[in-house]
């Protein structure tokens, strides 16, 4: 193993303490405790708070989507592990302008039953609290089962609508329906060339030999259903892209937004070629990109791969894609 | 250490022999970390071994601060315990389970055969309130439920502690590899769908190595 | 080798068209060349202009810092290669507005040298430029030689007070005074963990074993000065510290910031625990850090690595480095 | 395939000569890759074979466009595509050295022994203009060099070409082993201070190798 830390039990906290200092002008924490994080201005004056949570190692998820136009707040998890429903009922408390909390995050069993018994807690203190759970990942669950899959990189989409559409006024049963209309809407595939380790196991939870990778892999390391021969970035961007359009049922005339996100150990050089490939498909096929993102948006500790996620857009999501934002990692301007 | 000798027609758990069955599963979980996160590492994100150890060292580390004298209590603080220092997919169904079986044992300051069967029945129902498995699901159910039913049994029987957790623990034990043959259908591990198939469930292991901590301290007066 | 590439020969062509594809709203080329790439609004009226350029495989070094309040355009080379003296006189020509133009780029033979040919070409046409060439990586030469280092990931700090300078229309003279002036000011130092690989080579060009960092390693795999035990992140912060303070006598009262980069496969994770300890380390000695940026700023494709750039403010600097910039990878507010 | 056969008597160089070696070297640097790529990477940054081969790739490619009959302006002509085309610190270099190589060749058809030393005098003239390092800084002049002085020499003393390449070709070769001895003064190497010292100089080797260019084509017709 071969990482810049200390005690690997000091991970997150001390990786938290850096960032609230780096980050002082825009983030704060609820309760003195540095695993829940709000936005230094929460809570926002008449607006439904968002809130997610989930565990460390992917940043810029979660907590680095805290900011204008984004998120309110986040429970931080130790690496790969949910947070406490008492984070984030804390976070709960300190975000909400009486307008109601939307807990958006992704699928998986422990952040679902602790979110789920968090808001069962704040209903006892009097807040209105609603869920939207991410399950973009197209090759988690076969078709059919959609509200099974695991929820990856289009969680930024989601965390763009749902502020987008709070910071409009709206209740948060609109933006309820909002953030449910935007995920059924985002589909992401992603692809590994090299696993990654916690640092308190120590060595990689999997393997992957040299000359192969494996498609769609999860950002935990959760297998994917595709193991073999490393392709070209063009192949291997026509095979994602295709899968997603199929679920999608991306028709000519679509507009799309389309996010190429690094896993972690890929350099941004690699994320632009497969960047160019998906213009020239979508451009072939009559597809309007309206917006590409390229970046690393949701990582997976030093994972070599990548992900791509389409959002399908109507003329809502349109223009709630556009809105500002401003957090301590990506910025719109 | 907190428990007196238990002889052999002994046959009620203590507060303190829960104790020391506590600080117990404590080391067990230390010595199977790797193995369950081995186990993890193949069906979901590796982690396990890591949680499960956490979690009981954080239980074992409050253990003279949680109550003395009532067996509810102690569980269900033990519960809590769990649900904030190790809120992870497993952290949170133990501690479910964990604070079900102290509901049901509320006063408790001394179990029976029968109702050391009945912190595993809460254990059980706790952790299903909140995950929805069910038996066959590849769980932790599937090691806790047949030696859930072993308890009862004996308990029927009136057979010793000794005995019934001697069986119980053989039946947890096959149960668990019994999950080897079967499908996840929750958690991470689900996604691989028939792939599931031939692993063994960590999860299931976790209840099976619980068990074998009754087990082994009231067998081999291991305290 | 495992990276998402087609033909190895096309990797700067192809990334090059992704990217001027993801940023159409912000970039545009200078005579059809996809290499030479400027501001959409070049040339900007009555502005000294900043050029940069040099090898591809640092994004987003360098043409990931084209944009307002940051440079006017930028000449790319092959992965580790300089660009070529007409591709930087073609840049010139398109973002000249009258004004002159600063050519700031980093110690390398070859951008030297090309850098060097394209402003003999300039002036014959016409064109007034100046060079201030970034020489901020501590280890790679002794105290006393400073102008035969290497240019590292400090060329932020160049770049961004240049550009603030121009933009508050300041003379190309006065642009070079506060640029030599910002040069002398900062520092870097780097510790890598693992190697890259250029994609037409195909192996890694050195290797560093399990266990093992190399502290003072260049952005192309140059070595560094001490290969050893990896230490605890507090400790390579230390050292890192330690030395830089020292080259650039920082004292009790002074004003600094911060950059802490990594070098492409360390996690963000990882740079907030170094950026946690550098915190510590200078509140301890009374320096004040006025600002802290964490990320990929310098990159060496995929090496595991990082490094910590300090800028010693004055007042001058201070105010330049508060001025926002609008780039495709960074923006500040 | 240009050139008419170089008998034992012929001596002078025509341009189809000069082309054939061109070609020749494109070859050459091609096969020698993988090798100046790995002493590139002991000293740099590993890409010098990437950069050499290309370069001479590149002037062969278009070697049919460039002028015909004026050496001076094949060689001018063929820095500039080095120039655009390789724009590395070897490449520039070697760009500057054939630029001012041609500018001393100008109009010259065929080269007599005489003026294949200035051909070599002009490259080292380019390359330390542009680059400003001497003799013994570690760097492609000292392989060159030598080669240039055994050119003058067997020039004085009337050898023939075959004679004299054999004899520069030797003094490069040897030239280029010499620099393990010294210590980078330019370019990344320099930054190794006195670790450099023990590794062969990428940029002496490529030296060398164009000196052999010549030297097996006129040795040994190898058309
Ligand atoms: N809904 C559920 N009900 C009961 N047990 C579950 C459920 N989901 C997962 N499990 C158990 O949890 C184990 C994995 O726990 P853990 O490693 O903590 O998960 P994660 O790391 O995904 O949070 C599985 O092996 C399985 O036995
Ligand atoms: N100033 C200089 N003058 C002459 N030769 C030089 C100079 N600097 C470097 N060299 C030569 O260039 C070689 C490296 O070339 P190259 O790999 O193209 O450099 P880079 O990759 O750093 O641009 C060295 O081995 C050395 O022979
Ligand atoms: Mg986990
Ligand atoms: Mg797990
Ligand atoms: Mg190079
Ligand atoms: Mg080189």
């Amino acid at each position: 193993m071969k990482k810049f830390i200390n005690a690997p039990e000091n991970v997150v906290t001390e990786m938290l303490e850096g960032l609230l200092f780096a980050h002082s002008d825009l983030l704060k924490t609820a309760d003195d405790n540095v695993k829940n994080i709000v936005r230094k201005d929460a809570p926002v004056k008449d607006k439904v708070a968002i809130i997610s949570g989930g565990g460390s190692g992917h940043l810029p998820l979660f907590l680095g989507y805290i900011g204008e136009g984004m998120l309110d707040g986040v429970a931080v998890g130790e690496i790969f592990a949910s947070p406490s429903s008492s984070q984030i009922l804390s976070v709960t408390k300190q975000v909400d302008s009486g307008k109601g909390v939307l807990y958006l995050y992704g699928n998986y069993g422990g952040d679902v039953m602790n979110f789920d018994m968090a808001g069962e807690m704040a209903e006892m203190e009097g807040i209105q609290t609603a869920a939207v759970i991410g399950t973009d990942d197209v090759a988690s669950m076969p078709k059919g089962e959609e509200d099974q899959r695991r929820g990856v990189a289009g969680l930024f989409y989601l965390y763009k609508m749902a502020a987008a559409k709070a910071e409009e006024g709206s209740s948060l049963e609109e933006v309820v329906r909002v953030t449910e209309h935007a995920s059924r809407n985002v589909r992401t595939m992603g692809v590994a060339l090299s696993p990654c380790t916690l640092p308190e196991v120590g060595k990689p939870t999997f393997n992957i030999e040299e000359g192969q990778m494996e498609i769609g892999m999860g950002i935990h390391g959760e297998p994917g259903y595709y193991k073999g021969k490393l392709q070209s970035a063009d192949d291997i961007t026509s095979t994602l892209i295709e899968e997603i359009s199929e679920d999608l049922s991306l028709n000519q005339g679509d507009e799309v937004s389309v996010l190429i996100n690094g896993l972690g150990a890929t350099p941004l050089e690699e994320l632009y070629i497969v960047c160019r490939k998906v213009k020239d498909i979508f451009l072939d096929r009559e597809i309007n990109i309206e917006k590409v993102y390229v970046g690393e948006y949701a990582t997976s500790l030093e994972m070599a791969g990548l992900s791509i996620s389409v959002l399908k857009l109507d003329d809502e999501l349109k223009r709630l894609l556009h809105r500002p934002f401003n957090t301590p990692f990506h910025k719109q301007l | 250490m907190y428990s007196e000798e238990l002889n052999d027609e002994m046959n009620s758990l203590e507060i303190n022999d829960i104790k020391s069955i506590i600080i117990k599963l404590k080391t067990i979980m230390e010595e199977n970390k790797d193995d369950l996160c081995e186990l993890d590492a193949a069906l979901g994100d590796g982690d396990l071994g890591l949680t499960v150890s956490k979690g009981f060292r954080e239980i074992a580390a409050n253990i003279d601060e949680l109550a003395v004298k009532d067996i509810g209590n102690l569980l269900k603080r033990s519960g809590f315990i769990l649900a904030d220092k190790v809120p992870s997919t497993m952290g949170t169904l133990l501690a479910s389970g964990f604070m079900q079986a102290g509901k049901l044992l509320e006063g408790k300051e001394s179990l029976t055969p029968n109702e050391a069967a009945t912190l595993f029945e809460g254990m059980i129902l706790g952790i299903s309130k909140r995950g929805k498995a069910a038996i066959g699901d590849k769980t932790i159910i599937d090691s806790l439920y047949p030696a859930h039913k072993a308890l009862e049994v004996a308990a029927a029987q009136e057979l010793s502690l000794k005995e019934a957790f001697k069986g119980a623990y053989e039946q947890a034990r096959l149960g668990a590899e019994h999950t080897k043959e079967m499908q996840s259908k929750f958690g991470r591990a689900s996604k691989y769908l028939e792939r599931s198939i031939g692993h063994q469930d960590p999860g299931a292991t976790v209840g099976a190595l619980i068990v074998e901590g009754f087990h082994l301290y009231i067998n081999e007066g291991n305290k």
